[in-house]
């Protein structure tokens, strides 16, 4: 299979989207585009699945090298492992979701469709990139896109918050290009230096060199992914966006840092990565307690669950600074499992939000009577987030924690035990809110009006569902396609 | 001292005792005819130096045609008499430490660098000045010459529309 | 002196031409209309590019005082390509100006002159070029004759730029007395790193760090683009920027080789000093043309990155990023002409609720926008990258960060603009503004490059197999 | 050559060029500003054939460089008077700093 | 599959009943869903049935010893290769016993519910809710594995969740849901570090693994678990202590039961299952699957035996002093569960010394019949007086007569009196208690006598006590024949079960275990039980002065008791006042203040620079010239003599 495709069919999709004027077209050929890439990524696994048992053993699969700029060494190199293979088909769910809670949106809606369908773009790109000049390039992609949805489609303090997402976002680019360039010029294929993965995966980089190029890069990485302090484009990003931005925004964006932080820095510098475990492993405690503390006292939904994605990607920061493979194993399951999930509520904030046309905790109340389903999907989600068992949380927070119990110094096992003591406070917050949200007396009495969700908001839950309980009711499959990639970044650690 | 060496030093403080007297003088008039002294006494100079292309070139040029145009222009926009203002104290302050600064600088960066004289024939005859000019090899200025003459015709160009104009100024 | 002279020669012989013509056109007696005068001249410029890449041979002449070769060919050619983008731009303000002819006449000679500035070989002829391609600019800054603004821009100009020439002959003369020559090629063996060089050097640089605005000899960039007319503008702030570039570049790379650690250190001042002085004078500016003069500052001070780089991977990245950077800003400066020449707005506010009323211009402002903020899949992204790498190479990893840091302030005020155009909203935005065909053959040509010069690695990898040759 | 050293001649055009500098930063008048560009480029053309008289003689490259200089000056300087001429008819003064609307 | 895995259908069918109704039920089984449900349960119970039979007769004992079997086993999730999560079926005889219990009560509560519950808005999804909680009782129970125990332990608490948070516009029954749910989920969390010390430890998840390894003091997991410390304490300690804290979370044990009393704001068929009989006892379970463990260490089995015991005693006080029926028997039932909780405390792993281990399980056994037949009853007087409160209730002896036996037989069962199931059980429990601590045995035989008492004046209270009760519900009758069913048939089983010769089956290490009956020692724990019933009959029988005297009386103790000694206050101080105010909102103002006013601040200050420096562009040409040369110095003077 041609990975290109991942790149040309949204590109395709997002160009007949600038061709068409009608409405009931644009969201025809939204909707197909998104469903074609989704059948696409499925597609991508069973392949994947089809080469891994007819004995096919590579570290990368369907890899492509185009010739690029041929004078600095820089290839289009493209090739997925089961690692991609799970964030991509995380960022087709939630494209596909992400348009369908869309389907009513009647402002410019050709513009929205266009820029969504440009950012999953960037996200496949980035990850089937394996060359970093071009990962680079599809991170950066991503950034305007984001800017114009918050900005023209979002509510609230939407253009501060638009501003300091992208801002913030480039600084994270900004750093991380430093990185690259660091790993760049300290590796040398036959004289050429090289931006090439598998090459400088291959090159012996010397520690000291690692140490003084790893900060930029994980740092970079880690702002894209609510690295404590740099973690504060999240909520106001996240609360002023629209739906299907949010969704994207958490559900995917941050995951682009994840991604980035375990493949480049992690991967590429792998001494530097043990180097700084211990910071890293600071940062991310500081980032599930905190910002599951700060959840606490937030008062709007979306600001809720933006503080809860701090907290949680908290956990993929904490598994690769871990170190083992299991740590590994549960940041990557982290990542799909927060993307789904907090995708999943943020669909569901939205829906709530385009009927009460409020987001305030204290002004909702009762939903559960006015609409059970909605209601009852945001429980799912809520529980979802406090990890219980058969969603996919449960799943990737425990393969974190076991990952982390595994060494056995006592500062490792305290960071995990911290990190274990945030799925009480989690569980605090999220009852809160369900409980006075969902649950509870009705505050509104014109509430009583409002109707439950319609097909496409249905459908799009349903989407996020399957992708929570599958992931949650049968992680193993999930735990096979991430494996062989862990392994080979746990190789590159434990060799030097 | 020789008398050249006299002539020298006379020529240096005229021409730098009229510079200076051109750039503070009140009246404007005045300080265009210091400046024309100034010209001239450059001139004299390059006599002492034996360039005589060059001073000749200086009177007509300098003294002929710039500060002609300049005193045109000044009849055009000013009256005679009138004085100019000053300067902003701080700036005249600034300017003066700036200048003095940037002289020492100057001047000591050149005294360290220790120029030598050279002691062969310097040919500044008008024929060798002429065949130059119009030389296509690896002495000769034919296409710097070819460039000025464009860049007279802009510059010629440009005076026209600029200055010779009909329409009244928007206020 | 064969037929050879004509080939080296082409592209000066070119303009020449084509001033003269103006010039007959402009003292015959019969009467041109604007509109048809215009066409013709938009032809002839197209031709006149067109015409560039064929025929071209290498070598020099004038004992050795003017040399060509094909990267210098390109480099010409790219200018032409610019002068044609702006002529036909600045169309719809030309049909109603009365000294159109004159306009081509002043533009042209200061083209002339970058032309062959990028071919000399010889301080003198640079220095004559440098002027030719001044004075004639000063001029037309003046152009919007009846403008206050315009002739204190002029004025501005005039005065900056012979004060920068005088400085520069200073440098010149220490130059020439320290090596005692005016060939850059035989300079170089003369030139040891003495006190007095290095002052001279710094000297020269500050002549060409006031032409392509690098701060602190910058500050005449920004009154001067927004007094004059906009054709002139982008012209001073694309080709003038661009042409001395292309020299500078191979400047400091052979013939200032022997003052390396000056030139680094030069260069890494001005380029810090520049970053920041010009972002952070872009972020308050509600001009759209000041605006885009602090931000080319700002530009700059990128560009002089990739200089430091010192090598051909530097040189390449340079004149990559002039061409990134040429049709970046003309897409800007396009648009902004063509909302002054119909509205006569100009500032950052007039452009309140502008997509609702103008969607196409919209998105090209905001395309050109985002590849001067350096951010994909737009050329300028590839640009910046290639510079940053290249000031890499020097290991000067804060220097580095800091100028990455540097993108993201430059992108707050791009990012400005395009939420004001797109977020904010107007009670009297601007109205439907028609474009004409010119206008929108240059729109096509300016977005198509900055689409397409990032996307397909064509043009670096030419440029950089010609900086490797030469 | 024999009597005066190259440094006194050179002290000269020096003190010419910054007196020509001083006088640039302070005159408010235009066209004075113009008259002590006139002696920068004066004191850079005696720079030039000093260099070239005392310490280059074998060429006449610096000769060759203050004509075109004096030339260059002479087109520079009407360019620049028709642009003052201009801007008196705009403003109805040549004092610069009546000339400062452009700013910040 | 094998000829077991009819096993893995008892917790598959409440799980179909969840999915059916959870998904389709509001839609196409309004009505018809408890039905559905409860002949599914009924399938399952019959399952349990048969696999006890199965299990205790046929397949169980080897060499007469019952085995744990491992009926199923899948890996569901591969940490690495020692360590994963299966999903698995582990028979022995205390899952065996479970199952049979958990289906058992749980189908009288279909049935009971079907009355009960009739007429409900969600009445489908009230049964689904119950099919999830008894899917995942049933998948706690037969687990193989610690952490799949550790997922059903969390899905319990999530129906329990559900379930009292089923009337969701009432603001106490949202706060009690929530309360329940957040403090369990604190114990949970020692249980989840139990478990990764443990798993980590020995290696392995597996139950049988675990305990094979930890109980042979030669093996090297043993010897690294006991000589490794953490703060002076050995990590077997550590783990055990922080699994018993998870197990006290879910039973409602001193400290952390205050979830408990509240707890009863949900249906009350719901308390009866999930309150009283099945969920609460899961901590006990939890302790006696890992029993052969915890006796390998004295201090941890300590521990048990004082929280059990403090349970115990605390909680029988303040039963005394509630005025909710329901929250009597929330009391009760902690009381209860402290018992069997110190029972295994006291007990060793094995033959005779193995008394407390049996008889906590006996003792488990029997009280989920009694209690939940205790709580139906409640459930059956609250649907007639809509009250909760004994002060509307009152001579409703006659108004319902099978409620009313059924009820006393619960009360007597419970008090211990002889020939009910209770008193064999808790006869087993304080002549373990008598054996092994002195202390213990004595707190027990006072909390009994408690019991006794406070059961009594619910009882009283209840039928006795004032004449009729005015707002009994006349049309309402006594209820459906559904509800009374369950009541007569628990109430034959409360009486029956403590017949069965317990020790023939459940003993700690799986051996025979003779019956120890000894009239003699029953002699204290019956009279003590008849005391507390004649107090309370004196006081409660009729309407009189005497109790509100006897209370100001004892004045403090009293109204701490009444208060139940303020715990739930120190709670709230805790969390409302410390965690709100000096963790949540510093941490959210350091957000907003500090973390991200840098961030912004950066961007003022940026501003601000940009504002300041505006000057530099004065416009005025002379002064940029200036600057020019300014900066040619400077850079000239920098390059040539600073800067080398």
């Amino acid at each position: 299979m041609n990975l290109l495709l991942l790149i040309l069919l949204p590109l395709t999709f997002s160009l007949a989207l600038l061709l068409v004027t009608k409405l009931h077209l644009i969201r025809a050929i939204a909707l197909t585009g998104a469903v074609v890439q989704w059948s696409l990524t499925i597609a991508l696994l069973f392949f994947y699945w089809q080469q891994k048992s007819t004995g096919v053993d590579s570290i990368m699969y369907f890899e492509a090298v185009y010739r690029w700029y041929d004078a600095l060494g820089i290839n289009f190199h493209i090739g997925v492992d089961g690692i991609s293979i799970a964030m991509i088909l995380l960022t087709s769910t939630v494209v596909l979701a992400g348009v369908l809670v869309s389907w009513k949106e009647e402002r410019m809606t050709k513009e929205f469709f266009f820029l969504l369908s440009f950012l999953s773009l960037g996200a496949y790109g980035f990850f089937i990139s394996l060359d970093l000049f071009s990962m680079f390039f599809f991170l950066e992609v991503a950034v305007i896109p984001k800017f114009l949805l918050i900005g023209i489609w979002g509510s609230g303090k939407k253009e501060y918050s638009a501003m300091k997402l992208a801002l913030m976002l480039m600084a994270g680019s900004a750093l991380v290009f430093v990185g690259l360039a660091g790993l760049y010029y300290n590796t040398s294929v036959n004289g050429v230096h090289s931006f090439d993965m598998m090459e400088i995966s291959k090159a012996s980089i010397p520690a000291a060199t690692q140490n003084l190029f790893f900060p930029f890069a994980f740092i970079g990485f880690g702002i894209f992914t609510a690295l404590f302090p740099f973690h504060t484009w999240v909520p106001d990003g996240h609360s002023s966006a629209p739906t299907a931005a949010s969704m994207f925004l958490a559900g995917i964006s941050m995951k682009l840092g994840g991604y980035g932080c375990l493949r480049v820095a992690t991967w590429l510098m792998p001494d530097a990565a043990q180097h700084y475990s211990t910071i890293i492993i600071i940062l991310a405690c500081i980032a599930i307690l905190y910002g599951a503390f700060a959840t606490m006292m937030q008062t709007d939904l979306k600001y809720i669950n933006a503080y809860s994605s701090v907290s949680h990607c908290g956990f993929v920061l904490l598994g690769i600074g871990m170190l083992t493979k299991t740590a590994i194993n549960g940041a990557v399951l982290q990542m799909v499992s927060h993307g789904l999930m907090t995708a999943l509520f943020f669909a569901v904030i939205g829906m709530v939000y385009e009927r009460t046309h409020t987001r305030k905790v204290a002004e909702l109340g009762g939903l559960l009577k006015v609409m059970p389903f909605i209601s009852s999907v945001f429980v799912i989600a809520g529980l979802c987030s406090l990890g219980l068992p058969g969603l996919s949380g449960f799943v990737a927070e425990m393969t974190v924690f076991m990952g982390g119990w595994q060494k056995a110094e006592s500062f490792y096992r305290i960071a995990t035990i911290i990190a274990c003591a945030s799925i009480v406070v989690t569980a605090v917050y999220i009852l809160r809110v369900t409980g006075s949200s969902i649950m509870g007396p009705l505050k509104n009495e014109q509430h009583l009006q409002l109707t439950d969700a319609k097909w496409n908001e249905r459908t799009a839950a349903f989407v996020l569902l399957i992708g929570i309980i599958a992931m949650g009711v049968a992680p193993f499959w999930l735990v096979d396609l991430i494996n062989p990639g862990t392994e080979i970044i746990i190789q590159k650690i434990s060799s030097n | 001292m020789t008398a050249s060496q006299i002539i020298f030093y006379i020529l240096s403080a005229f021409i730098l005792g009229t510079g200076i007297l051109s750039v503070t003088s009140r009246k404007i008039f005045r300080s265009a005819i210091w400046l024309l002294f100034s010209l001239i006494g450059i001139a004299g100079l390059y006599f002492w130096m034996e360039v005589q292309f060059i001073a000749a070139a200086q009177i007509i040029v300098y003294v002929g045609g710039i500060v002609v145009l300049i005193i045109f222009s000044i009849f055009l926009t000013q009256q005679s008499g009138k004085q100019m203002e000053k300067a902003p104290l701080l700036r005249t302050v600034a300017s003066a430490a700036a200048v003095l600064l940037g002289f020492a600088l100057t001047f000591v960066l050149i005294f360290k660098h220790g120029f030598v004289g050279y002691n062969g024939t310097f040919l500044s005859n008008v024929d060798r000045i002429g065949s130059a000019m119009l030389g296509t090899d690896e002495n000769g200025f034919a296409l710097p010459f070819e460039l000025v003459s464009m860049l007279l015709l802009a510059a010629m160009i440009g005076c026209i529309v600029i200055a010779l104009k009909t329409k009244p100024t928007e206020e | 002196m064969d037929t050879e002279f004509f080939f080296l020669m082409k592209h000066e012989l070119m303009i020449t031409l084509i001033i003269f013509i103006l010039l007959f056109i402009k003292l015959s007696t019969t009467e041109w209309k604007n509109e048809k005068l215009l066409s013709v001249i938009n032809i002839l410029l197209a031709i006149n590019f067109v015409v560039g890449f064929f025929l071209n041979k290498e070598g020099t002449l004038f004992g050795d005082m003017f040399r060509n070769n094909e990267l210098l060919v390109l480099e010409k050619n790219i200018l032409n390509l610019g002068t044609l983008l702006i002529s036909l731009q600045s169309y719809e303000w030309l049909k109603k100006h009365e000294h159109a002819p004159e306009f081509y006449m002043l533009l042209l000679s200061s083209l002339l002159g970058m032309h062959f500035m990028i071919s000399s070989n010889n301080l003198l002829l640079f220095y004559l070029s440098l002027e030719l391609s001044t004075i004639p600019l000063a001029a037309l800054a003046n152009f919007d004759l009846d403008k206050k603004r315009s002739s204190e821009a002029a004025m501005k100009m005039i005065f900056s730029s012979a004060f920068a020439s005088c400085l520069l002959l200073l440098g010149i003369s220490f130059l020439y007395g320290t090596t005692g020559s005016l060939h850059f090629s035989e300079m170089i063996v003369q030139l040891s790193g003495s006190p007095l060089q290095i002052f001279a050097f710094v000297l020269v640089m500050a002549g060409f760090a006031f032409k392509i605005s690098a701060v602190p000899f910058h500050l005449w960039t920004a009154d001067v683009y927004e007094g004059s007319p906009v054709a002139v503008t982008a012209f001073l702030s694309v080709l003038s920027k661009g042409s001395l570039l292309f020299v500078l570049a191979p400047l400091l790379y052979k013939t200032f080789a022997p003052l390396q650690t000056s030139v680094y250190q030069l260069l890494l001042v001005l380029s810090v000093a520049t970053m920041l002085i010009g972002n952070l004078f872009a972020l308050r500016q509600q001009n759209l043309k000041r605006f885009l003069a602090f931000s080319s500052i700002a530009q700059v001070g990128f560009i002089l990155i990739g200089l430091m780089g010192e090598s051909a991977t530097g040189t390449t990245s340079v004149v990559y990023f002039v061409v990134v950077y040429l049709f970046s800003n003309l897409a800007a400066f396009g648009v902004v002409s063509i909302i002054s020449s119909a509205t006569g707005k100009e500032t950052v506010n007039d452009l309140k609720g502008f997509y609702k009323t103008n969607p196409l211009l919209s998105w090209i402002l905001a395309i050109a926008l985002f590849s001067l903020a350096g951010i994909p899949p737009t050329a300028g992204f590839f640009g910046k990258f290639f510079l940053l790498l290249a000031g890499a190479a020097k290991g000067n990893y804060v220097f580095i960060t800091f100028a990455a840091l540097n993108m993201v302030v430059s992108l707050y005020y791009y990012l400005r603009i395009i939420k004001t155009m797109f977020m904010d909203t107007s009670n009297g935005p601007i109205q439907k503004i028609e474009m004409n065909s010119y206008s929108k053959i240059a729109a096509i040509i300016c977005v198509a490059g900055i689409v397409l010069a990032g996307l397909l690695s064509g043009a670096y990898n030419f440029i950089n197999d010609l900086i490797l040759l030469n | 050559m024999t009597e005066i050293h190259v440094h006194h001649i050179l002290f000269v055009s020096t003190a010419l060029f910054f007196i020509g500098m001083y006088g640039l930063f302070t005159r408010r008048n235009l066209i004075s500003m113009l008259m002590a560009i006139e002696l920068m480029l004066n004191s850079v053309n005696i720079n030039f054939v000093v260099f070239n008289k005392y310490i280059h003689a074998g060429k006449l490259d610096g000769l060759f460089f203050t004509i075109f200089i004096i030339t260059i000056a002479a087109a520079e300087a009407a360019v620049a008077l028709a642009i003052i001429i201009n801007l008196y008819r705009s403003h109805k003064s040549i004092d610069v700093e009546d000339a400062a609307e452009l700013k910040y | 599959m094998n000829d077991s895995s009819y096993i893995l259908l008892i917790p598959l069918l409440p799980l179909a009943a969840f999915l059916l109704l959870g998904l389709f039920g509001k839609k196409h089984f309004s009505k018809s869903a408890g039905i559905i449900a409860t002949l599914m349960l009924f399938a399952a119970t019959v399952l349990s049935f048969y696999t006890a039979y199965q299990y205790f007769f046929i397949t169980g004992k080897v060499n007469d010893i019952y085995q744990p079997i491992t009926a199923i086993k899948y890996t569901w999730l591969s940490f690495s290769d020692a360590l994963q999560i299966d999903m698995g079926i582990l028979l022995d005889p205390i899952s065996v016993m479970m199952l049979v219990v958990i289906c058992f009560v749980s189908l009288m509560v279909h049935i009971f519910s079907l009355g009960y519950m009739k007429g409900e808005e969600r009445f489908a999804t009230y049964y689904s809710f119950l099919g999830l909680f008894t899917f995942s009782m049933l998948g706690l129970v037969v687990a193989s594995n610690i952490f799949q125990m550790y997922i059903f332990w969390e899905l319990v608490g999530v129906s329990s969740f559900l379930l009292i948070g089923y009337y969701f516009q009432k603001p106490s029954a949202v706060a009690a849901s929530k309360k329940a749910f957040i403090v369990t989920r604190f114990a949970d969390l020692g249980f989840l570090i139990g478990i990764l010390i443990i798993g980590f430890q020995t290696g392995s998840l597996d139950f049988t693994t675990i305990i094979q390894r930890l109980t042979d003091t030669q093996s090297s997991q043993f010897i690294i678990i006991t000589s490794a410390s953490f703060l002076g304490i050995s990590f077997l300690t550590w783990a055990l202590t922080l699994i018993f804290i998870g197990g006290a979370g879910k039973s409602a044990m001193f400290p952390l039961h205050i979830w408990l009393p509240d707890a009863m704001e949900g249906p009350t068929p719901v308390s009866a299952l999930i309150h009283a009989a099945t969920m609460v006892v899961a901590g006990v379970f939890l302790v006696a699957r890992m029993f052969p463990v915890f006796s390998m260490d004295p201090t941890s089995l300590e521990i048990v035996t004082w929280v059990g015991a403090s349970s115990a005693i605390i909680a029988a006080i303040i039963a005394c002093t509630q005025t909710d029926i329901k929250r009597v028997l929330a009391y009760s039932t902690m009381s209860q569960i402290g018992f069997m909780m110190f029972s295994l405390g006291v007990s060793n792993y094995g033959g005779e010394s193995g008394l407390g281990y049996s008889a906590s399980m006996f003792h488990l056994f029997t009280h989920a019949f009694f209690k939940s037949l205790l709580f139906l009853g409640a459930g059956a007087i609250i649907h007639m007086v809509h009250s909760n409160e004994l002060k509307d209730m009152g001579g409703l002896r006659k108004q319902m007569p099978i409620t009313h036996l059924t009820f006393l037989i619960g009360c007597l069962a419970i008090s211990g009196i002889p020939f009910f199931a209770g008193f064999f059980s808790k006869e087993e429990i304080l002549l373990a208690a008598y054996n092994a601590n002195k202390i213990v045995f004595v707190v027990a035989l006072l909390t009994s006598g408690l019991t006794a008492f406070y059961m009594f004046r619910l009882y009283f209270s209840i039928f006795w006590n004032k004449e009729s009760s005015k707002q009994t519900d006349a049309h309402h009758g006594e209820g459906s024949f559904s509800m009374k069913l369950p009541l007569v048939i628990l109430a034959m089983c409360s009486i029956a079960a403590g017949y069965i010769s317990f020790g023939q089956f459940v003993t700690s290490d799986g051996k025979l275990l003779e019956s120890h009956f000894h009239l003699l020692f029953s002699i204290a724990p019956v009279l003590t039980a008849l005391a507390g019933i004649g107090v309370a009959t004196y006081l409660f029988l009729r309407e009189n002065e005497c109790p509100e005297k006897y209370s100001k009386q004892l004045g403090g103790f009293y109204k701490s008791a009444l208060h139940k000694f303020y715990i739930d206050e120190l709670y709230l101080f805790i969390t409302k006042k410390i965690i709100f105010n000096f963790i949540a909102k510093p941490a959210a103002w350091v957000d907003k203040n500090i973390v991200d006013g840098f961030m912004n601040g950066i961007a003022t200050s940026t501003a601000q620079i940009s504002a300041s420096i505006k000057n530099l562009q004065s416009g005025k040409v002379q002064n940029y010239t200036l600057y020019f040369f300014g900066g040619l110095v400077t850079i000239t003077i920098l390059l040539i003599y600073l800067w080398k």
